[in-house]
């Protein structure tokens, strides 16, 4: 099968990589470049798991043909931290115990830090449909939409990743 | 078969590929090709792609607005000219498919999605295909062999600028908040002239199997003043000549009997 | 949202000052989930990964005729092509590891598919497109048979035959029943008795589990000829053992790996996916994935079955409910799995938890043209709650009693005798139904809110009814007991007398197990009418020391 | 339009574990020589929370903090057998395996520290936080790190242990059922207030009431995540979850998240939660297991407050706007039951 090579940023580094055509960003990023955080859930883009930011945007990465992503910034949960310093939504997921079984996590990672980059105070309501692209089977959502809420009241996201 | 990708910089280059075969797929935002691409489906082969830039952009034009095929619903919600589309934009999908989701999709999407096709169609849009020298097709037809379009190269639709504020109305019906697939949506434009509406356009998503106009309640609204009686005709009438279906959201009983619920509630402006 | 923890109530039982427990401690997984490098199965990465897709089948019920895979195999990437012959064993049944049940289950069907879905062969595959390619190629020539989808309508004689190893569409207990009864007391004389008789139907809907993480497994060589199985099973040694059993390798050579999982809710017990993934490598020596996509998670995978119940309630008109009669179908799809084990799960959970003097069940485990049906969160227990509750609502209504009230009435107490015949210890019905009005503002009587579990049960309450209507309804010939029957039979294995296994031939009546005609539940004449249930006795009862116990941290009664 | 208020009430208690073949697991315990322990299981973790509850379970026992032990869940090299995380069996059944292996640990753990001290070790404490020593006598003491090394380096021991929970296995009888299915039970009872629309059958779930007793509460923040996320499931298997919308037909099954309905996070209702905790005779520090019963209450309280609302049975699951709207029009109308409370 014919391949082609693409150059993109996954967190901020630079990766070159050969892709399949029709291979779609997800498995690119997973299984291509070795980066596991974002999961595979669906891959018909009802389930939010796999979601990335591109350009700062949140997309689903099942649903992106991979080689549109050449020149572009991929950002996903392995590049949430700042060193070995948690991002504040990853210390308001886990102080709020918004992650049960794990899986859904990374994806509403992304979600959530796709609003507060661009809304660092929002409502609940606006949490609410931040989060509405993605389906969490463990929490009820309630202490989802809660940690975002309060990473925000904390503040300093934009700081990070 | 293996699916191989074909990238295009010239629209006419695109459109020829598109036409070309059968088994050829043209990528707008992917939320359609690419989840069938992931399913493994055996209809096509072929994924063909455009790199054009106008493509992707919103031009004010006389008394309307051309809105590129690639546009994404998120772009139509931050639209300063489409702010009378925003709400329809804003309740597809999650924040993440609507940065990917494109009008131009939309037109093609089936089943329980469409909906912003539904508001196209409620406000007279046309759709722009290549290589039809600058004449618009109504969506009316374009919806109506809307398969025959599929090798067809959608470039834009055109939506006229509704005449007065208030006269474009939206409502999508889910049983999912703040983000489901609908059980119904209508979108009504009743343009009024003398205190009487003129023209009125009112269309339905999921009440049939592409969006389509409610006849019957636009026939019971021209003319009429908007008031308490015609809203209950227009009510009465709304699932006039229509057959809708059954699906895992609702079935065709369900739907017959709250059409005329939700469109009274929608044209009477009360929410719930 | 708010959480509170009322530690007044049974503190008395309780050591609260304990070093590590009663802590909100954080989870110790939790900085993994936050960071995505929590390992699920498919976070392990694999040089030359194989992919399985398997070949479903299109029609509800139909017989195989032929299976062409030359054209998919020609396919590129194609690696290897898999069906019912290659797997060592080729029939099972989840619970024969613990000796329930007959094997009725093929991994890939060579014969006939029973429901919408069932695999017929596995593509293994260089890639996953082209392993979807090669799937579209294979022809299977099919000869579709009538179908059955309704409980009902599947135990009528006549329906077609689902399963052939359960030519009733009944699962067989105890080698001898087509259904598991409880019988307790004498209902047909309770209703007798009661002022008023209560009757309801209740159907749950089947259920998808929906983790959001599918079902599936990676299988890879491993040095010292074994192979390392990474999985999202929910019970490793239940996955392991079946892959064992399945491709007749000894359990020690198989190296099960997993822990870490997406969710599961029940939906990842089924072992499915091990087996094939193990197979998958045992025939190409690479390794091989095995993962279900989200339609077939939705479809496909096993989902809690739907059930369908009658309940008939005799109730006085104070609210006493003085008897009570289920007929139970649980819809446990084409195949066993988990359903026949939910029953008696869900026999032993009736009649709620309400102290009643007379019961009954007839419960059925009934095979349709469905999806099978498997665990899920609330197991054979979460369906008959629904119908139970509802129908106590119906009860109020009827005497005119608040819904709380009456539940308190007739809440079971410490030391009431259960239906299942053992005391009832350790309650807290009363408790929560007063905690949940009192929060909600829901007004209720002086005497609801000063009763207790503590207080009032035993005594009366506490003996097996003198008389027990019993009867050999539904009974059948031809199978013999395991290990749940003991008290019937204590020798052999549960089998059938000779297996059908074989050639199963639809077209004709199978020979070996033999009903006798499905006989519908009748009433039994009664020798003698029991006494209604002793109320609750009006004195508080003794006081009760307490022991405390250093290491469980309890008091002790 | 009318909206109707409603409200239903619904009690279960749960089958804690099922007498499954006995329900057997099995945890194997030991120290490295520094005095940190790790627990091996092969039960699995979905989300539930075992690998944290069973550390602090076996820290609790072993008598040191939790951070000088971590669990290794599911490998079948060195993990002994589990059933399997099910039936709300995981915190019972491997709570209490956990609970004998650590015992069995900590009695070396003592021997080793009464050698060192020269002191019975019957005589011996710990503190919970990483030391050991004499009862009465807080000055004469050993840490438990010096305890394991002196075990390992200078004694011989290995500080281990194993641990099984098993059931007798209970002979069903096939005449009258008679069984012993279960160990231990948990309650819950459940009001839950909605709003029902009836001209289109739409529901709203208001709020919820509830009062869980499982036992007791191992890791409060662990209970919560299951009753919380448990309601909500409840609510979806209630209201919206079905895989054949148009069962026993076959026809319009869903395919994915977008047509398996549940509710969406604009859907929850508030829900106020009081847990009562009346340990289990015979479960780990008396803990039951919340897992499943969390979910089984809302289900026929839904049901039950559509009544109250609209006078609507819905005796089929799950509730559909068709279904009560059918109910309504089958009555003649919204027929209101009167308020509670």
């Amino acid at each position: 099968m014919a391949k082609k090579p693409i150059q993109f940023h996954l967190n901020g580094s630079e990766k070159a990589i050969f892709v399949e055509e029709g291979q779609n960003l997800l498995d690119v990023i997973r299984r291509g470049v070795g980066d596991l955080t974002p999961k595979y859930g669906c891959g018909q883009g009802t389930c939010g798991t796999c979601t990335v930011l591109i350009d700062g945007k949140p997309h689903l990465s099942c649903l992106t043909l991979a080689e549109t992503i050449e020149g572009r910034q991929v950002s996903t949960t392995g590049g949430l931290q700042r060193g070995a310093e948690l991002h504040p939504l990853q210390k308001a997921f886990m102080e709020g115990f918004a992650a049960q079984c794990g899986y859904c996590t990374p994806g509403m990672l992304m979600a959530a830090k796709a609003l507060l980059d661009k809304n660092p105070n929002p409502s609940r309501d606006e949490v609410v449909e931040a989060i509405s692209g993605n389906i969490c089977r463990c929490t009820g959502y309630e202490p989802i939409i809660n940690a975002i809420l309060e990473a925000a009241k904390a503040g300093g996201a934009r700081r990070y990743g | 078969m293996p699916v191989r990708v074909e990238t295009y910089d010239r629209t006419e280059d695109a459109a020829r590929a598109l036409s070309s075969s059968r088994s050829a797929r043209f990528l707008g935002g992917g939320t359609l090709v690419m989840r069938a691409v992931n399913a493994g489906d055996q209809s096509f082969d072929t994924i063909v792609r455009l790199r054009d830039p106008s493509f992707s952009t919103i031009r004010s034009e006389g008394d309307g607005y051309t809105v590129g095929a690639g546009v994404t619903m998120a772009a139509v919600a931050q639209s300063r000219d489409l702010a009378f589309l925003a709400p329809v934009a804003r309740v597809v999908g999650g924040p993440a498919i609507r940065n990917m989701a494109t009008v131009g999709g939309n037109l093609f999407a089936t089943g329980n999605y469409g909906d912003f096709t539904v508001a196209l169609l409620a406000l007279g849009a046309t759709v722009n295909l290549a290589g039809s020298s600058g004449r618009g097709i109504p969506i009316d037809d374009f919806l109506r062999d809307r398969e025959r379009h599929a090798t067809s190269l959608v470039l834009s639709v055109t939506v006229p600028r509704p005449r007065e504020a208030g006269a474009f109305r939206f409502l999508k019906v889910s049983r999912v908040k703040p983000k489901g697939v609908s059980v119904m949506s209508i979108a009504t434009y009743l343009p009024q002239s003398g205190g009487r509406v003129q023209g009125a356009r009112v269309a339905y998503g999921s009440m049939a199997p592409h969006p389509v106009r409610a006849t019957g309640v636009e026939r019971a609204l021209d003319g009429q003043a908007l008031d308490a009686a015609a809203i209950d005709r227009a009510a009465a009438a709304a699932t006039q000549g229509l057959n809708p279906p059954t699906d895992a959201i609702a079935s065709g009983w369900y739907r017959t009997e709250v059409a005329g619920v939700h469109l009274k509630r929608l044209l009477a402006g009360e929410r719930r | 949202m708010t959480i509170e923890f009322r530690k007044e109530y049974f503190a008395d039982e309780r050591d609260d000052n304990l070093n590590e427990i009663g802590k909100p401690t954080q989870r110790q997984d939790a900085l993994g989930h936050v960071t995505g490098r929590s390992p699920f199965f498919d976070d392990h990465l694999f040089d030359g990964l194989l992919h399985i897709r398997c070949v479903r089948s299109p029609h509800h019920h139909a017989r195989i005729r032929r299976i062409d895979t030359s054209e998919a195999e020609r396919m590129p990437g194609v690696v290897r092509i898999i069906t019912g012959r290659d797997v060592p064993q080729n029939l099972n049944t989840l619970l024969s590891l613990l000796d329930f049940g007959i094997d009725d289950e093929p991994l890939l069907s060579e014969k006939k598919v029973s429901y919408k879905g069932e695999p017929v062969a596995a593509v293994v595959a260089e890639s996953e497109r082209a392993a979807r390619d090669a799937v579209a190629k294979v022809r299977v020539d099919w000869e579709e048979l009538p179908a059955v989808f309704d409980v009902e309508e599947a135990v009528k004689p006549g329906a077609p035959v689902v399963n052939d190893i359960y030519p009733g569409n009944l699962f067989i207990y105890h080698g001898k029943y087509d259904h598991q009864k409880l019988r307790f007391g004498d209902v047909e004389a309770g209703f007798r008795q009661a002022d008023q008789v209560i009757e309801g139907r209740y159907q749950m809907s089947p259920i998808e589990q929906a983790p959001t993480e599918t079902c599936g497994a990676i299988a890879a060589p491993e040095t010292n000829d074994r192979y390392v199985v990474y999985t999202s099973t929910q019970a490793l040694f239940f996955s392991l053992d079946t892959t064992s059993k399945l491709l007749k390798t000894p359990s020690n050579r198989l190296h099960f790996i997993g822990g870490t999982v997406g969710g599961g809710f029940g939906g990842k017990v089924d072992s499915l996916h091990e087996p094939l993934a193990v197979l998958g490598t045992m025939l190409t020596g690479r390794p091989c994935k095995y993962i279900f996509d989200r339609e077939e998670e939705m479809q496909v995978g096993a989902p809690r079955g739907a059930e369908r119940w009658y309940i008939r309630d005799g109730v006085m008109n104070d609210g006493r409910i003085v008897a009570r009669k289920f007929i139970g179908y649980f819809d446990s799809g084409a195949y066993t799995r988990l359903s026949s084990y939910a029953i008696i799960k869900g026999v032993g959970h009736l009649p709620g938890p309400y102290t009643i003097p007379n019961v009954y069940a007839d419960v059925y485990c009934v095979f349709t043209n469905r999806t099978p049906a498997t665990a899920m969160r609330g197991f054979g227990i979460t369906g008959v709650d629904f119908a139970i509750e509802a129908h106590m609502d119906k009860v109020a209504h009827a005497v005119n009693m608040d819904p709380i009230e009456l539940r308190i009435l007739n809440a079971y107490r410490d030391g009431d005798m259960k239906a299942h015949r053992r005391l009832a210890k350790n309650t807290a019905l009363i408790e929560c139904c007063q905690v949940a009005a009192e929060k909600a503002q829901w007004p209720i009587s002086q005497k609801a809110r000063q009763a207790s579990s503590l207080r009032e049960g035993g005594g009366e309450r506490a003996k097996i009814p003198n008389f027990t209507a019993i009867d050999q309804n539904g009974l059948v010939t031809g199978f013999t007991a395991g290990n749940y029957a003991r008290k019937a039979k204590r020798s052999e294995p549960a089998a059938p007398q000779s297996l059908p296994t074989q050639t199963p031939r639809h077209d004709s009546v199978p020979v070996a197990p033999r009903y006798e005609q499905p006989v519908r539940p009748q009433h039994q004449p009664a020798a003698s009418a029991p006494p209604p249930p002793a109320p609750p006795a009006q004195t508080a009862s003794d006081a009760r020391r307490t022991r405390f116990s250093s290491i469980s941290g309890l008091r002790r009664r | 339009m009318t909206i109707h208020r409603g409200r239903g009430f619904a009690s279960i208690n749960y089958p804690i574990g099922m007498n499954l073949g006995g329900d057997p697991s099995q945890a194997l315990v030991h120290s490295n020589p520094g005095g940190k322990f790790m627990v091996a299981l092969s039960s699995i973790d979905l989300g539930q929370g075992m690998k944290s509850v069973t550390r602090q379970i076996a820290a609790e026992t072993l008598g040191v903090p939790v951070e000088d032990v971590y669990v290794d869940t599911a490998d079948s090299d060195t993990g002994p057998h589990c059933m399997g995380s099910f039936a709300s069996r995981g915190t019972h059944r491997v709570g209490n395996a956990v609970i004998q292996a650590a015992q069995e640990a900590r009695a070396v753990m003592l021997e080793a520290a009464a050698e060192e001290l020269e002191v019975d070790p019957a005589d011996l404490v710990t503190d919970g936080k990483g030391n050991i020593h004499v009862k009465g006598a807080p000055s004469k003491s050993i840490t438990t790190a010096e305890a394991c090394g002196a075990a390992q380096f200078k004694q011989g021991r290995t500080v281990s242990g194993r641990g099984i929970f098993l059931i007798p296995l209970s002979e069903v009888d096939p005449e009258t059922g008679e069984m012993t299915p279960v160990s231990c039970f948990a309650h819950a009872a459940l009001i839950v207030d909605i709003d029902v629309d009836d001209e289109t059958g739409e529901i709203d779930v208001v709020e919820m009431n509830s009062a869980y007793e499982l036992g007791r509460a191992l890791n409060p923040r662990l209970v919560e995540q299951q009753l919380v996320g448990g309601a909500w499931m409840g609510l979806s298997h209630a209201a919206w979850e079905t895989t054949e919308p148009y069962y026993p037909e076959r026809s319009h099954g869903p395919l994915d998240f977008n047509t398996y309905l549940m509710p969406g996070p604009g859907d929850i209702a508030s829900h106020h939660i009081s847990i009562l905790e009346r340990p289990a005779p015979d479960g780990p520090y008396g803990g039951k297991g919340p897992g499943e019963m969390c979910a089984n209450p809302v289900l026929p309280a839904m049901v039950n407050a559509v009544f109250n609302a609209v006078g609507v049975r819905i005796d089929e699951l799950p509730i559909t706007p068709e279904k009560i709207l059918r109910g309504i029009r089958a009555n003649g109308g919204a027929q209101p039951q009167g308020r509670r409370g």
